[in-house]
């Protein structure tokens, strides 16, 4: 997957353009997962539905194994596509349809895709089922019935029944208990090893993140600040927002938290509308320049495969 | 839970507050209107609607002729026997060719001016002008060319209608009119004076001070919809006759158990057009309960139009033989003071001497289901057909007219197995249709536009555009015109009964019932005159008797 | 009064909550939602409660408040003391006198914690006008420098706005402005950042321990983040199934947790060092219905080291160290002796 | 630990389980299921639901099973209160030929009507009454009361005068009833003098004409004159008689089918029109539903009461049409943009539903996802909404019959039974009270299981 | 706010315009003669009246001077009452309904909002039983049986207390309104009584109560500042198309109470094909109805901050 320059705007009210993700450019290698952080408001789930065509680009190209995706998508691009390219959804309470059984609702890929006869599909929502480690027998339930996170299990269990090899995962845990998202967490895991999954993971947990993901992307008010080898950016952040960010991502440690100095950043997240000429992360920036006011930082690499977009490191 | 406890006290307490205080505002309201008052001369009524048009020149209904009534006079009116009187004319003349009036000096406007004989020549012309769009022009038609003017082929000035000097109305008719005398107590031939209905314009009439008042009172008050005073007019030639002070109308209501309540609650001095379902609580509370025939008479109206077995005379005897006109009068609609109707003639009609149903007994048919069934037979083989197609009988929705038409839909159907189709509708597209000619039966009624038997007589007339069921005799014709024309009474009414006859024989209707008016009234009111021709009631010659124990 | 009774005064807890039980009336039965919650807090020190959600942590602190709605809601038992005061079936109206005075509150969700129709100011005023008897302009005033205490920005013209013109960490610095108003000696703070972004939860945080440190009040911090307890806490109360399971000091329950469950928290998130190859250590299952509790330790069904008792009857709270205890068979004398091995050897080092 | 309990050896062996996956134990609901589950403990909500189920019986199966006939005319019965059953004695109904004297001329005060008497058998075809002639009496006036009367302003009703000046009898067969009556005689003179009046008490038997009696098959029509004299079991009316003696429960029966009918089919089309509507501007979204909704706001502004009369008068009612369709289409066209604003509201929430875009993202197409996925989650608000509609159109329905602008005559429906019996309503209520009561019960019934259903599906929304 | 207004008005005029149109159309469609009288005119006297009402011209040229009249604020002559401008008799009768109707909607308002309230205080206790049964009874019943009813127990109190306190008809003062208005205005009441129970209900269960007793304020300060406040809110927003059913929806009560309203008029002017009073009126009441949408939004904004701001910023 490679993502070039994508752009997304949503017009609101009439003069106001609010800028969810601006200029976003982003390899992802097969069979790797990227990680992708930041707080709410900085784009980043809005960069997951429009990879996956939930949202229209408004610009940018997206390529999927060199094919370049529609900038609008119709239902039959969403056949075509969907059968490789899939999402898991955040609330698992929404995202599975209450008034379906969970056989409906696992074989309705396959149904759509026009795969398989129903005896066959519902073998495989069987099997899979028991692969999310939920009973072959609860095929004939209503999501209600089961938990958050067997709810989110069975949302796993829909997007990959099809087998698809990139899977947009976006923050799959942040509405369950800490207790449950490890259960997932360890699905996603190995269900990525055993199918050769590519997958990008969206969460706002930094350490989940670096935990599941070979490589991390930092966004801030819809661009990259930063993106590199999970543990690089994780340990060494090098932009001023992935350190903040860092550094408030509390840790289940007494001492190191009591050692650790909280310096807070400034401020909160800006709304995304009238976004400022230079540096996004400008007003709340302890080290801002002159420079970053006016001139827009990119992307530059800092290390191996390790790239930051500020005007420190330039 | 304590917290809450105290809530929900507080709150009733405030709830039980604004309920004390409610009741208090609402006790404390002054009374309002009193049915009738000795002391002050004065009485309340209600009326069924406001009243449509007070302009005399276009008004033609009876609510607004009503008022009119009691705060206008013409050249004659009538007294409290409902017998014609100088009005405004202290003397008249009728003759073939024309009349004369001769008007009484000391009749006023109630601005003070002399009634002059300009002020009639101005409304006569004025109904006829066609731009004044009145509906009842067509009662001025005896007057020489007045149909011409109205036909907008003749300026208005040409009305054979002169005043001589301003105390003398020369009137030359196009043809005898016995009735015309009569005519002239109407509303639409009442003066107007013409400066004042110029400084009025399209305004005329639209309130209170836009009238000018020829009758015995004058409107003080008039809020739309709502009320109307009367009171005594000052100006008023006869005025030392008139007893009462004040007419109030405090409330206009088209409900017959509004009204009732409010008679019983003492509100008004007459609660008119009662219903028979209201009169059980009002014997129970032992009130006097009157009735009065207004002069409208119901019958079913055949279609003779072509392509209407209605046309069928066979047909027509056959529904006439099974009518059972009193099963109709005394079961199904029960109304008190209504009486089955045999005839287009109400009861009360006059004669030669006596009452006209006395001088010339209508016939009444014979009831006899077997009979019915030859006819139907016989107009069957007539008309060629297995069946007689389904009937259209329009009414209209008014309760009588739905009740009739629903028990003539079954009567039919179980004495001659005739499918009748019921066709109920609001009046005027009940009188769009009959006009139109669609329908084959209607339920229909009939009131006087003026004194005299020919207003009953000439309904069927084949030119008469009221005759919308194009009911064609040339003998029927023949007979109208001598009643037309004739002066001798006796002749006349000789021809009205041959008319009578030949709507019995060709079963031109078939008679329904006299509409009764019920009322009840307050015991010391008196003197209130009931009509069938113009306003009603009528309360000019009305009097209080002082409460008991009260001298006079 | 003796010196004596002021060191004991100093020396009491500034809440010390016993026993507490708190049930809910359900529909066919009821849900005992607080089953003997004990713990306390001492003047200037934070107490971190800790649990999922449903575990009765929320219940236990709005039980203590008198927040919970009566009926469905019903305290069986238990006292609940404030500086030695008993809150527990206070009237209402002394009760009143010390909410708000005496225990400032701080809610999880700050956009529908506040009055949607009244201005912030006012709201943070009625505490003032309500407990110090001033009148409006001067409340309004005191609520302007209480804005700017919590580092509010153009706290004079925020006053005057309404919650929906606020950003939620602009909210829940403006709810602490509001629950400090009065300088309570305790502040509950219930999942205070749980709906704010990392950077901001860092703020508030920060907040909070500047007051503490400025007022030297009490505070309970009810969270199910580990990560926030261990940075603000000094004792940690871990809940489970509307039990404590263990209490003692953040170190404590980081470094010598002696109860599955703990453990279990904090096994399913990823050290530093791990990666997505090694497994997190997933606690399988869901919590007991609290419909029917039951009969043994609510845990036991997804424990890893259930014993045969664990099923039968619940375990008494066992300490384990000082004024560290923990509720669990494996701590009973018996089980020490039989599967202390087995259970050290699943331990991993913090 | 001060444990009282003693530990057997092997409370402190590990606990052996089995597999560990999940498992649920409670029984697998659907969401109607479950819905259906929650309305079944309303009480309330229940009761409505059988009263409803059996006020469709009432309507449309029992007239299937039974012979109820709303149209046929018992005018020997005609508004009677209910009854199990009435007695009637069968009489001659020919003309009466009645009593003449000579006229006496007599100038000076009457003098009082002597010797008033009832002339046969009084019943409730007929009452005959007779007296002697006063001298100088141009006419007699004849009154009746339910009560004795108390002096000459308090003779009740005015029967009538007689016609003939020697006429000297009155027949009355004013809706003679049952019960005891007071007739008093006054004559009158040419000058307007009244004399005296004579009372006489009277209670006729209730009776039914030879001619009725065999057409209803109440006796046989061989020689019909044997039975005269003789009582017959009347037709039975449980709910009584109207004002034409037609069967109230036949009438109340025909009448809720109409009701029920346009009370049921009405919301259910326009619901249907507003659910395909809404959900259609709401999914196509833009400029489309900008204009789509427009309209419906343009609609929704019409005065409904105000449109809904003329609409209904505007369509007309042919000669023998019922005027249900016109009303029927009137209330369709008027009442749809309420559901399709709430139709549309809904789907615009749906749209942004995860498993909506799930579903798109699979490559369901805009029919599917409507169909499949949208329109199943809108269904509880629509069904809420649709029993909440039923009441109002019953209303729209009643009011409409009741001010004159409903269904044509003879059709029934309990709105233009309720007109019909608020005219008779103080001699009557019965006319009145049981279409209104049903109306009520009706209404009553929808807008409580419209509750419950609103409670059984919101707490599933919730949950 | 200004620009808001200027909007709504805007559309307000549209609307009013299909109303209108719908009204011409609507009336145009109705079968019958508003000419049509119980005496047969002679075709001459009525070639007279049909041009004194233009109904000479062909349809469309009707409609433009319907239209141009309209614009003007012309309604025309009334049919039946003919020196009567539309225009006087909605002048002289709509204020007798809008009294009616302001009356029974401050009693339905003042009645829904307590007994509302009092139902969700009591909530589920006998008070609560009681006022709902009665709510639910006044929704069940209809509005003519009331009406009668109504006059019924007018005459029945007048009876009791042997005066004649309260009038059985009529218009005019303070006492003629109060039975009718009520009557009117139960059907609402009930309604609101409702809505204003859940509302209640809602708002008590809602977080910033529960903050609000936290700080220790006072159950009645409670109730009136942070409970009434917001729960009144959602009840506002039905006021508008309230008035409009309050007001248009008088007739039953008009007829009984024998009240000048226009609502009685246009009921007559229906039965009596009177055009021009038909026409006036719908579209009077229509722009009647448009208005107080309007108005009871903008009231809505004053009373509710989050409109407020949000209007004024747009």
């Amino acid at each position: 997957m490679q993502i070039k320059n994508l752009q997304k705007r949503f017009h609101i009210g009439r003069s106001q353009t609010l800028h969810a993700v601006d200029g976003v450019s982003l390899d992802i290698a097969e069979n790797s997962i990227v990680g992708l952080v930041g707080e709410s408001g900085s784009g980043k789930s809005t960069l997951g539905k429009t990879l996956v065509g939930l949202h229209d680009k408004s610009g940018g190209d997206v390529y999927y194994r060199g094919d370049r995706l529609p900038d609008r998508y119709k239902s039959a691009d969403y056949r075509r596509y969907s059968k490789n390219i899939q999402m898991i959804f955040q609330d698992p309470y929404a995202s599975l349809n209450p008034r379906m059984t969970i056989e409906e609702i696992l074989t309705e890929p396959l149904r759509l895709q026009h795969q398989g006869d129903s005896k066959s599909n519902r073998e495989l929502a069987a099997s899979w089922l028991q692969k999310v480690n939920l009973h072959a027998a609860h095929l004939g339930r209503y999501p209600h019935e089961f938990s958050g996170g067997q709810r989110q299990r069975i949302g796993i269990a829909r997007a990959l029944i099809t087998e698809p090899d990139f899977v947009v995962c976006d923050e799959p845990i942040s509405a369950l208990d800490v207790s449950v998202q490890a259960q997932v967490i360890n699905l996603l895991g190995e269900l990525q090893d055993t199918m050769g999954l590519t997958l990008l993971f969206i969460a706002h947990d930094l350490s989940m993140v670096r935990y599941i993901s070979d490589e991390m992307v930092v966004m801030y008010l819809g661009s990259v600040v930063e993106q590199g080898p999970s543990d690089d950016v994780f340990f060494t952040p090098k932009h001023p927002y992935s350190q903040a960010l860092t550094k408030a991502n509390p840790l289940a440690d007494p001492k190191q938290e009591k050692q650790r100095s909280h310096d807070l950043i400034k401020g909160e997240v800006p709304s995304p509308v009238n976004l400022p000429p230079g540096c996004r992360f400008v007003g709340r920036c302890p080290k801002a320049s002159e420079r970053c006011h006016s001139e827009r930082p990119l992307l530059q690499p800092v290390g191996r495969d390790h790239l930051v977009a500020c005007h420190l490191y330039d | 839970m304590t917290t809450m406890i105290t809530t929900q006290h507080r709150l009733t307490l405030v709830a039980l507050a604004a309920l004390i205080l409610t009741s208090l505002t609402l006790l404390s309201v002054p009374a309002h209107a009193i049915g009738l008052d000795y002391e002050s001369r004065s009485i309340s009524h209600a009326i069924r609607q406001e009243p449509p048009d007070l302009n005399t020149t276009t008004s033609t209904d009876t609510t607004s002729s009503m008022v009119l009534d009691h705060v206008m006079e013409g050249l004659l009116a009538y007294d409290r026997d409902n017998n014609l009187i100088g009005g405004v004319a202290e003397r008249w003349e009728l003759r073939d060719d024309g009349a004369t009036f001769w008007i009484r000096k000391g009749a006023k406007w109630s601005d003070g001016s002399q009634i002059t004989a300009h002020d009639f020549v101005f409304a006569w012309r004025k109904v006829l002008e066609p731009a004044n769009a009145s509906e009842y022009a067509f009662i001025l038609f005896p007057i020489l060319n007045a149909q011409a003017i109205n036909e907008g082929k003749m300026p208005s000035h040409q009305l054979g209608v002169r005043a001589v000097d301003d105390y003398t109305l020369e009137v030359t008719l196009f043809q005898p009119c016995p009735y015309f005398l009569g005519l002239t107590a109407f509303s639409v031939l009442f003066p107007v004076k013409e400066s004042f209905y110029q400084s009025r314009g399209e305004r005329f009439a639209a309130d209170a001070e836009d009238m000018l008042y020829s009758g015995p009172y004058i409107i003080t008050e008039w809020v739309h919809g709502a009320s109307i005073k009367m009171e005594k007019n000052p100006h008023y030639w006869r005025k030392d006759e008139i007893w009462l002070e004040r007419i109030d109308i405090p409330y206009i209501t088209e409900d017959a158990n509004a009204r009732m309540n409010l008679y019983r609650d003492n509100n008004i001095a007459l609660a008119d057009e009662l219903v028979a379902e209201s009169l059980q609580g009002a014997l129970q509370e032992r009130m006097q309960i009157k009735t009065f025939l207004d002069g409208a008479v119901f019958f079913i109206e055949f279609n003779f139009r072509d392509q209407h077995v209605t046309r069928n005379h066979n047909l027509r005897k056959a529904i006439q033989s099974v009518f059972n006109t009193d099963d109709l009068v005394y079961k199904v609609l029960g109304n008190p003071g209504s009486y089955p109707a045999y005839s287009l003639y109400p009861r009360w009609i006059k004669g030669v001497n006596d009452l006209y149903k006395r001088e010339y007994p209508p016939i009444k048919p014979q009831l006899n289901a077997e009979r019915g069934r030859q006819y139907l037979e016989a107009a069957r083989k007539e008309l060629g057909v297995d069946r007689i197609p389904p009937l259209t009988l329009l009414a209209d929705d008014s309760p009588n007219g739905q009740k009739t038409a629903e028990y003539l839909q079954t009567l039919l159907k179980q004495n001659l197995d005739l499918d009748i189709r019921v066709d109920v509708q609001i009046f005027k597209q009940r009188l769009a249709k009959m006009t139109a000619g669609q329908f084959d039966m209607v339920v229909s009624g009939w009131g006087p536009d003026y004194d005299d038997l020919l207003t009953y007589g000439d309904l069927f007339l084949s030119h008469n555009l009221n005759n919308r069921g194009r009911y064609k005799s040339d003998e029927y014709d023949r007979w109208v015109g001598v009643a037309q024309s004739s002066l001798d009474t006796r002749e006349r009414m000789d021809a009205f009964n041959e008319l009578q006859k030949i709507m019995f024989r060709d079963v031109v209707i078939v008679p329904l019932y006299e509409r009764g008016k019920i009322f009840v009234q307050h015991p010391r009111l008196k003197g209130v005159v009931r009509r069938a021709v113009g306003g009603d009631p009528n309360f000019n010659f009305a009097t209080i008797e002082p409460p008991a124990g009260t001298a006079r | 009064m003796s010196d004596n009774n002021i060191i004991e005064q100093h020396k009491a807890p500034a809440l010390d909550v016993r026993d507490l039980q708190v049930e809910f009336d359900a529909q066919g039965g009821v849900v005992k939602a607080v089953r003997g919650v004990s713990f306390s807090v001492n003047p200037g020190e934070t107490l971190g409660i800790v649990g999922e959600s449903g575990c009765g942590k929320s219940v236990t602190m709005m039980s203590v408040m008198g927040l919970i709605p009566m009926p469905p809601g019903r305290i069986v038992g238990g006292s609940a003391k404030l500086n030695g005061r008993e809150l527990l079936g206070l009237p209402l109206r002394e009760l009143n006198n010390i909410r708000g005075a005496e225990i400032g509150m701080v809610f999880q969700d700050p956009m529908s914690a506040l009055n949607p129709t009244m201005r912030i100011g006012e709201q943070i005023a009625e505490t003032l006008m309500i407990h110090r008897g001033i009148g409006k302009t001067e409340a309004l005033k005191r609520a302007v420098e209480l804005l700017e205490r919590t580092k509010i920005p153009e706290a004079a013209k925020r006053a005057r706005q309404y919650p929906f013109e606020f950003s939620g960490g602009m909210l829940q610095r403006a709810v602490i402005a509001m629950s400090l108003a009065c300088n309570p000696s305790v502040l509950i703070a219930d999942e205070p950042t749980t709906a704010l972004d990392v950077t901001i939860q860092n703020q508030v945080l920060e907040l909070m321990r500047e007051i503490q440190r400025e007022e030297g009040m009490a505070i309970v911090l009810i969270t199910h983040d580990l990560g926030v307890v261990a940075r603000m806490a000094d004792h940690v109360t871990v809940m489970y199934a509307g039990q404590v399971v263990e209490s003692g000091t953040v170190d404590d329950i980081f470094y010598r947790s002696a109860h599955p469950y703990t453990l279990g928290l904090k096994e399913a998130m990823p050290s530093a060092e791990m990666h997505v190859e090694q497994k997190l250590t997933a606690i399988a299952g869901s919590p007991p219905d609290l419909f029917a509790p039951p009969a043994g330790c609510g845990y036991c069904n997804r424990c890893n080291h259930a014993l045969n008792i664990c099923d039968k009857l619940g375990p008494e709270l066992i300490a384990v160290g000082e004024g560290h205890h923990s509720r669990c068979w494996l701590q009973h004398a018996q089980a020490k002796r039989e599967v202390a091995e087995l259970y050290q050897g699943s331990k991993r080092a913090c | 630990m001060n444990n009282p309990v003693t530990f057997s050896s092997t409370d402190f062996e590990p606990l052996q389980r089995g597999d560990q996956a999940d498992v649920l134990v409670r029984p697998s609901l659907s969401y109607w299921q479950d819905a259906w589950r929650r309305l079944k403990r309303n009480r309330r909500a229940i009761c409505s639901l059988y009263l409803i189920v059996g006020l469709l019986v009432f309507s449309f199966v029992l007239p299937l099973v039974a012979d109820f006939d709303p149209v046929s005319q018992d005018l020997t019965q005609i508004s009677q209160g209910p009854s199990l059953g009435r007695k009637s004695l069968v009489v001659n109904t020919t003309p009466w030929q009645g009593i003449y004297a000579d006229h006496a001329a007599h100038t000076g005060p009457l003098s009082p009507v002597t010797g008033l008497q009832l002339y046969g058998e009084a019943h409730t075809e007929s009452v005959r009454l007779a007296w002697q002639p006063v001298p100088g009496a141009v006419g007699y006036r004849v009154f009746r009361h339910l009560l004795r009367p108390s002096g000459p302003t308090d003779l009740g009703l005015p029967l009538g005068e007689t016609e003939q000046l020697n006429q000297v009898f009155f027949e009355d067969r004013l809706k003679l009833e049952p019960s005891k009556y007071y007739y008093s005689v006054q004559a009158y003179s040419a000058g307007g003098d009244v004399s005296d009046y004579a009372t006489l008490r009277v209670t006729p038997r209730h009776a039914i004409g030879v001619g009725s009696a065999v057409q209803r098959g109440l006796i046989s029509s061989q020689n019909p004159e044997t039975f005269v004299g003789e009582e017959v079991e009347l037709k039975r009316h449980l709910l009584g008689t109207d004002y034409l003696g037609r069967d109230m429960l036949a009438r109340l029966i025909y009448g809720g089918q109409t009701s029920l009918y346009i009370g049921i089919v009405a919301p259910l089309l326009f619901v249907i029109i507003g659910v395909i509507y809404g959900g259609l501007a709401g999914y196509l979204g833009g400029r489309v539903d900008e204009v789509m909704m427009r309209f419906a706001d343009f609609v929704i502004a019409l005065p409904f009461l105000l449109f809904m009369i003329l609409f209904r008068v505007a369509m007309g009612i042919g000669p023998g049409e019922s005027g249900i369709t016109p009303m029927l289409i009137a209330l369709v066209v008027l009442s749809w943009p309420a559901t399709a604003r709430l139709v549309r509201g809904q789907v615009l929430q749906l749209r942004e539903q995860p498993f909506v875009e799930a579903a798109q993202l699979m490559g369901g197409s805009s029919h599917y996802l409507i169909w499949r996925h949208m329109l199943p989650n809108v269904m509880g608000v629509v069904l809420v909404s649709l029993t909440f509609s039923i009441p109002t159109a019953i209303f729209t329905e009643a009011f409409l019959s009741f001010i004159g602008m409903g269904v044509a005559p003879p059709t029934p429906s309990w709105g233009a039974n309720c007109n019909e019996g608020v005219k008779s309503f103080l001699s009557h209520p019965h006319e009145l009270l049981f279409p209104a009561l049903l109306i009520s019960i009706t209404v009553l019934a929808f807008n409580l299981l419209g509750d419950g259903l609103r409670d059984a599906l919101d707490a599933k929304m919730k949950g | 706010m200004i620009e808001f207004i200027l909007k709504r008005l805007l559309s307000g005029v549209i609307t009013i315009w299909f109303i209108a149109t719908a009204t011409f159309v609507g009336m145009h469609m109705v079968p019958g003669d508003p000419l049509a009288n119980a005496k047969a005119m002679k075709p001459e006297i009525r070639r007279n009246i049909e041009a004194r009402y233009g109904l000479d011209k062909p349809v469309w040229h009707q409609y433009g001077i319907f239209m141009g009249n309209m614009l003007k604020g012309d309604f025309g002559i009334s049919f039946t009452q003919k020196n009567r401008h539309v225009n006087d008799i909605i002048r002289e009768h709509f204020p007798v309904s809008a009294l009616l109707g302001v009356m029974a909607l401050v009693i339905a308002t003042a009645g829904g909002i307590v007994w509302g309230a009092l139902t969700a205080v009591y909530r589920d206790r006998w008070p609560d039983g009681v006022i709902m049964f009665l709510v639910v009874i006044a929704v069940s019943v209809p509005s003519f049986v009331f009406a009668m009813l109504g006059q019924l127990g007018i005459l029945a109190f007048n009876d009791l207390v042997g005066a004649s306190l309260l009038p059985v008809a009529g218009w005019g003062t303070f006492s003629h309104m109060l039975v009718p208005a009520l009557v009117l205005g139960l059907g609402t009441m009930a309604y609101l009584t409702r809505l204003m129970r859940s509302s209640m209900l809602e708002v008590t269960s809602a977080d910033y109560i529960r903050t609000a007793r936290a700080k220790g304020v006072s159950p009645l300060r409670i109730f009136f500042k942070h409970q009434l406040r917001n729960a009144i809110l959602p009840v506002i927003t039905v006021l508008g198309p309230s008035i409009a059913a309050i007001t248009t929806g008088g007739f039953v009560v008009e007829l009984v109470f024998a009240i000048p309203g226009l609502g009685r008029y246009f009921v007559q002017a229906v039965q009596q094909l009177d055009y021009t009073v038909i026409m006036g009126t719908t579209v009077f009441y229509g722009a009647f109805l448009v208005v107080m949408v309007l108005v009871v939004d903008i009231l809505y904004g004053f009373i509710d901050p989050r409109i407020r701001v949000a209007k004024s910023a747009a």
